[in-house]
């Protein structure tokens, strides 16, 4: 199994959810995070409106666990789902996953995710 | 001895003074009511809503809504005032016939400037979480002098037609405000539509404890909405004050237990809006009934706006924070009922207006409740047209509501470029929990964040 | 003249429509007080154990608790009242013996239902965090009639036992309400005994600047408490308002000094704390003493009621938010030391009762705390043993206390299926920081989560 | 008939006590509004040095401060009052010359006894975030009776030499209260020194919606400051009220939108920070002027304090949360404006000062103009100097800023020992959003986080 | 060394922290997350207590690297502890660490961990 | 490439960020987590001041996807920045990421980090 972790704009989470609902990849986590690139923002603060520039910018990382030959398909949905196209679009990263199991039934391996 | 010649009572300036103190607080109340009920990205925007007003209708009231409301009649036709208070000349130091003979004439416009300030904010829950800022303010403007003034003078002023010709009774604005605002909200809820993901996603308060604390301010200050409307420190002031609370408290507990019995839980959302609930129906009729029968209002209306807020959310009707089910219904019962438990024995002492009333219970026959109806529907269809015409022009030249994109950011981000709550620690590198959803540009240059926290190019919304 | 004689005066009447408000807000300052310390999943149950209260006893005061607290005595025995002001029958516009003759009776009565209110709700903070809702209101209504109505009676009204056998002076409430509500919590604590994890895991407050909140509402809603029970704009109000803002303020610093001392850092829930402890403490006082003694009730309150709390959190009563330590102690310190600094020349114009008390370090000997002493010693005890009973029925009958899994769940969701905080975003897709900890049930068929956001199944809990 | 024989007005009375109320509350308003602004880590540091200075200066004013300020002239000097009224020996309950000759002289203490509490805590903005407990503690008792009590016999005393030599007229406090606060928020700016990491890490507000409660209440206190100034029910009362409303409006307007056009956005900060300086200005003009001038004195204020604070940004000045550029400049208009505008017959009736003052718009000429000119001049270098060195010498003493690794960690837990907020659940366990920035020491043996979180080692700070 | 993430219901974090303490299981992450399952939710909101039916439900998430001769035994205690049965009691993952390094000490391997 | 999870001090942080940037690694991602470790703390709870044990601290978690041949000088540059000699001091893992994507480009590899 791979895991397929995407950092990704919080705006685009309910996209990215959908996408992936549709074709058949319910099982996912979400965390929210705060997250460094090249994208930079800018924060108002205090009575004057001063302008503050930001380094870390908040965003949503989704995290799925799925069976290895489902893994580029799920890439290619979150890919496109996430895509505004600016900077800070964000990353998808894919991991080992050498076994799984779920606590209810106790299953292990594919049939678990 | 005319009006004016009676002494100043210090006793019943002191009251009107904190009564006025209070009802300003009530402002505030509101937006924390209305603001922990929004979403989280909402929270500003939407107290900003209620605070602005202070800031608008305070000055426009003292230019001139004043002066429309309580100067003297336009030709005797009972339906405006004339521009003589304009900038508050005329308004001076000395008694006045209006409401307590025995305070200043300036003690009962700042009085009633608390009531111009808080209606048009009631109307405000209709239309959360979804109105363009710029044009936001034109409407309150617009409505406080189209709207409001008139209806205060219909009502309120002695030479106003419901108040002298209808003779329809409102002791602190059952009519004048409640009613006004529901329409007012009917007609905005219908004109800015419905919230993106309405009834596809839950939009729960975002805080609770917030709503709890608006609810418990407006407990509070409606203390000085209904007695100071006695215009004095006199027993029917203190009636007022007993009444307004039993039928809080009425109000409070029959809406928890239609919400234990109709969900199984009782529900403390449920006895925040219950008490407003029991409030704004016991407003017109403060200065009218005893407390045994304040328990009946308060309880009819928790139950009565407790099912009206049911039915709404079965209707595709975004009035996002139910200003129509609890102010137009709560304050149509508590109109009517005015007509019902009306006893003359009540109103002693009641100044000006309405004194000597007996409504259906107390050998008053169908007179006064008929009287009380013909208040309502004059002033909720008046109010709903106007409220309408209003908006539909500012939609047209500048558009009311705010782009779906800023919807989604909330109207705090995208409306005033501020964030609620930093909570997670030394500024945004641990603001994890802090992930505001901003919105997103397509095709455009800056990423979304960027242009969601940047200031605007230049132009009021 | 007698005294329904005297005119009413429009300057008392403001004064106690005032302090009336003022103490009712101090329910819901009670509400954040007690809301900031329990743990986030039970902000929502605490609040509205003590906003619920506003309308339960709101209403029954009406109906029948102010007549068995001041209605004219049975049998001349001193221990209740009849019932002849039930639903506020003959209770009208004129003035009244009890307190102040210039105001009208009606006016006393809902400036003492402000009392009866937050009596109760005092008593909330014994049993924070695991009491079952419907019993709980049961308990609160049942208290108030049967322990609160009969002890106000023998303080408060002028034929009481206490007032006018025993001639122990309670200015606000020391006695009747203090002790009384201590007293009631340390039964409560026992009955309910403690919550699941008491001492094994930390149970932070979980918002301290809403500790912070209630505290300063609370000082602000005192001055109507304390001042108001003058009856009258009277010196002795003013003196009773300065009294007030002393010990506080006197008290507020002990605290913190003690927590310096003790810990070393100076708390800021403990100034909070602080000033509540001298609030109670002057509150019998405050009508008797002058302000250089009310720093002296201040500080010693402050020491004594952080001892009070330390020793408390070293035995296994689970007092959860110390409601002996704090009313029970602060007050019996108040009563007594009434007897200690009373001094006539401070109560002139003190309406009815208690006027010319002088206590030991004025000349009076031990009489005067003699005489205190007897109030605290016949109220303490009743107000236990009553509340031990009152329990112990519902407890065989319903059960008192929520289960162990709706007490994991929390009170917000398992008794009001609501949550306070949505602070993550927009819904609960971003709502990463709300892992409300949801019950379980193990050979049930839906999961624990839905089961504890569903609707109960149709009972009342 | 000397002053002290006319007879005591319960109205009068009532109203005092009841403004003494509100602006007791003010002071927990201002906690809240500049908690608000401050970092999560320093929330409980923030409100609790506003929080205990009601406590500290509570005890001292009875205790001497009231002495310094409003006993007897030493020598006729008009410079501070002597020893005769320390601890409120011969302050009683008969009529008293200095405000409203028919309210007991207790009344009056205790209603200037809220303005000393507040006017040390305004200044605690200037220093947010960084100061050491304990030398804040004395920091504040010292300036109380060194700065403040001095301050206001000149300007609110009959004998202080501004008020009968200069005859500069401050109603309720521009000159004496927030000249004064402001000119020792710039010292006390420049003695604490930038924060860690001022204009390099964004310090943005962390929760508004506790900047608009504080404001709120402000609002809402405001009108006991300015209204019960006039130490009567007066038509001159109900004047002040009025003003106060309506400048507190314009300039909430106006600040918005300030921000509207150079940032594109209407701020909601901007809203509760314009509120604030509308009252700053109006406070000393409210017993002479008319409300439509109260529209220009708001806005005016409004614009300038905008402008006042960023310019302040862009300096080096770390008066972090505004004080100078609200209270100093909003104060110093307000006196100023107040000999524009007065008008002699907004002050008929006025009692004790001022009566009869008319400025440059009202035929007065210059004149008046050039005495408030004087009295700022007069007490905002005194009032800097004398803070200046009162910090340096406690600096040299004690140190008065706290050390680096405790402003990491935020004043909550370096200087309290508490956390402000537990949002994630049951206890810390769920406690992630909770992350605490402990701070470390590089070579001792306990962890940071063990440090943080420990009690100190038994050492004041 | 393998990494043991296990997606849990918050109720059971306590049991299966201390089961993995009993165990000699000690050090361990949480992370609160949003998780996405077969598994919905009720939520009431507003004044007249409607009903929306939840997607997505808060979940703990728990890491722990271990030596890889425990993976397993690790894997049964969480099972166990996290276990009710029904729908929703979550997933364990398990993946590959290559290196582990303690800051304090600059330890690295088995012994770091 | 591989992933490169840091636990350290919330106080550490802002050093760790700055070391990482001063060597030109500037993609990261935080998220706050509850750890246990050796580590104990105490904290004060209620109106007398009682301390609680606490055996859950707060602690940041870095994330960090490098190139294989920057990952050892990664682990170091944290290491160093995040060090004071104490217990709860933190942990650095390694694991293997196979696959990164840029979301903006759909770039793939070690170019997409
Ligand atoms: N090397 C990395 N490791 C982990 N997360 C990263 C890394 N680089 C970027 N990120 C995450 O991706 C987000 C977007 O990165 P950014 O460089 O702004 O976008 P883009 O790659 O689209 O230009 C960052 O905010 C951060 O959360
Ligand atoms: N493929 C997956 N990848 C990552 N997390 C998952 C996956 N499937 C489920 N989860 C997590 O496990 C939780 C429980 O899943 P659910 O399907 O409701 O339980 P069960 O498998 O016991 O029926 C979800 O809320 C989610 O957090
Ligand atoms: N086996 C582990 N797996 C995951 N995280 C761990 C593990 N051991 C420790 N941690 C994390 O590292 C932090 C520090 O651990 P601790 O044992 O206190 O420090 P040290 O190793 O410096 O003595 C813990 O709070 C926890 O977050």
């Amino acid at each position: 199994m791979k895991k397929v972790e995407a950092i990704i704009r919080p705006e685009k989470l309910d996209d990215v959810k959908k996408a992936l609902a549709d074709k058949g990849f319910i099982g996912l986590n979400i965390v929210g995070v705060t997250g460094r690139g090249v994208q930079k923002g800018i924060v108002h603060a205090g009575r004057a409106g001063q302008a503050y520039s930001v380094d870390m910018l908040p965003k949503v990382k989704l995290e799925t666990v799925v069976a290895d030959k489902d893994a580029d398909e799920v890439i290619d949905i979150i890919q496109q789902a996430a895509w505004t196209g600016n900077i800070g679009d964000g990353k998808i990263f894919v991991s080992p996953i050498e076994q799984a199991v779920r606590v209810r039934t106790g299953e292990r391996g594919d049939v678990a995710v | 001895m005319t009006l004016t010649d009676i002494p100043l009572s210090a006793g019943d300036t002191a009251w009107v003074l904190a009564a006025s103190a209070l009802v300003l607080f009530m402002t505030p109340g509101l937006a924390f009511f209305y603001g922990g009920f929004v979403r989280n990205k909402n929270v500003l925007g939407t107290i900003m809503q209620s605070f602005v007003v202070m800031g608008l209708v305070g000055v426009l009231w003292v230019l001139i809504g004043y002066s429309l409301a309580f100067g003297p009649d336009v030709k005797g036709w009972g339906l405006i005032g004339n521009l003589d208070f304009v900038g508050l000349r005329h308004v001076g130091a000395l008694g006045n016939s209006q409401a307590g003979p025995a305070i200043p004439a300036e003690a009962f416009m700042i009085f009633q400037a608390m009531f111009a300030i808080i209606t048009p904010a009631l109307i405000t829950g209709a239309f959360a979480e979804r109105a363009k800022f710029g044009p936001f303010l034109i409407f309150m403007a617009a409505w406080s002098l189209l709207v409001y003034a008139p209806v205060a003078h219909w009502v309120f002023a002695s030479s106003g037609w419901i108040a002298s010709d209808i003779k329809g009774v409102d002791f602190a604005g059952g009519t004048a405000i409640h009613v006004n605002a529901g329409a007012a909200a009917l007609a905005a809820a219908i004109m800015f539509g419905r919230r993106k993901g309405f009834k596809q996603e839950p939009m729960e308060p975002h805080d609770i404890t917030m709503v709890v604390l608006g609810a418990s301010i407006l407990w509070f200050g409606w203390f000085g909405f209904n007695a100071g409307s006695a215009g004095a420190a006199s027993p029917v002031a203190v009636n007022a004050f007993t009444v307004t609370n039993t039928a809080a408290a009425a109000a409070a507990l029959a809406w928890v237990g239609m919400s234990w019995w109709r969900t199984g839980k009782p529900s403390v959302v449920g006895a925040a809006a219950g008490a407003v609930a029991g409030l704004v129906a016991i407003t017109p009729a403060s200065g009218y009934v005893q407390p045994m029968e304040a328990i009946g209002i308060g309880a009819i209306a928790g139950i009565l706006c407790f099912l009206a807020v049911q039915w709404r959310t079965r209707t595709s009707l975004d009035d996002s924070l139910d200003v129509v089910a609890v102010h137009g219904v709560g304050g149509m019962t508590g109109a009517l009922l005015t007509g019902v438990f009306a006893v003359a024995a009540a109103t002693t002492g009641v100044n000006a207006l309405g004194a000597g009333v007996n409504g259906l219970t107390h050998g008053g026959g169908f007179d006064q409740l008929w009287r009380q109806a013909v208040g309502v529907l004059a002033v909720a269809p008046y109010s709903f047209v106007i409220t309408l015409a209003i908006l539909k022009v500012l939609d047209l030249v500048f558009g009311i509501r705010v782009s779906e994109e800023d919807e989604v950011a909330g109207l705090d981000v995208s409306q005033h470029g501020e964030r609620a709550y930093i909570f997670g620690g030394s500024g945004p590198v641990l603001g994890i929990p802090e992930a505001i959803p901003v919105h997103m540009h397509g095709d455009q240059a800056g990423t979304a964040a960027e242009h969601a926290l940047q200031p605007s190019h230049g132009r009021a919304q």
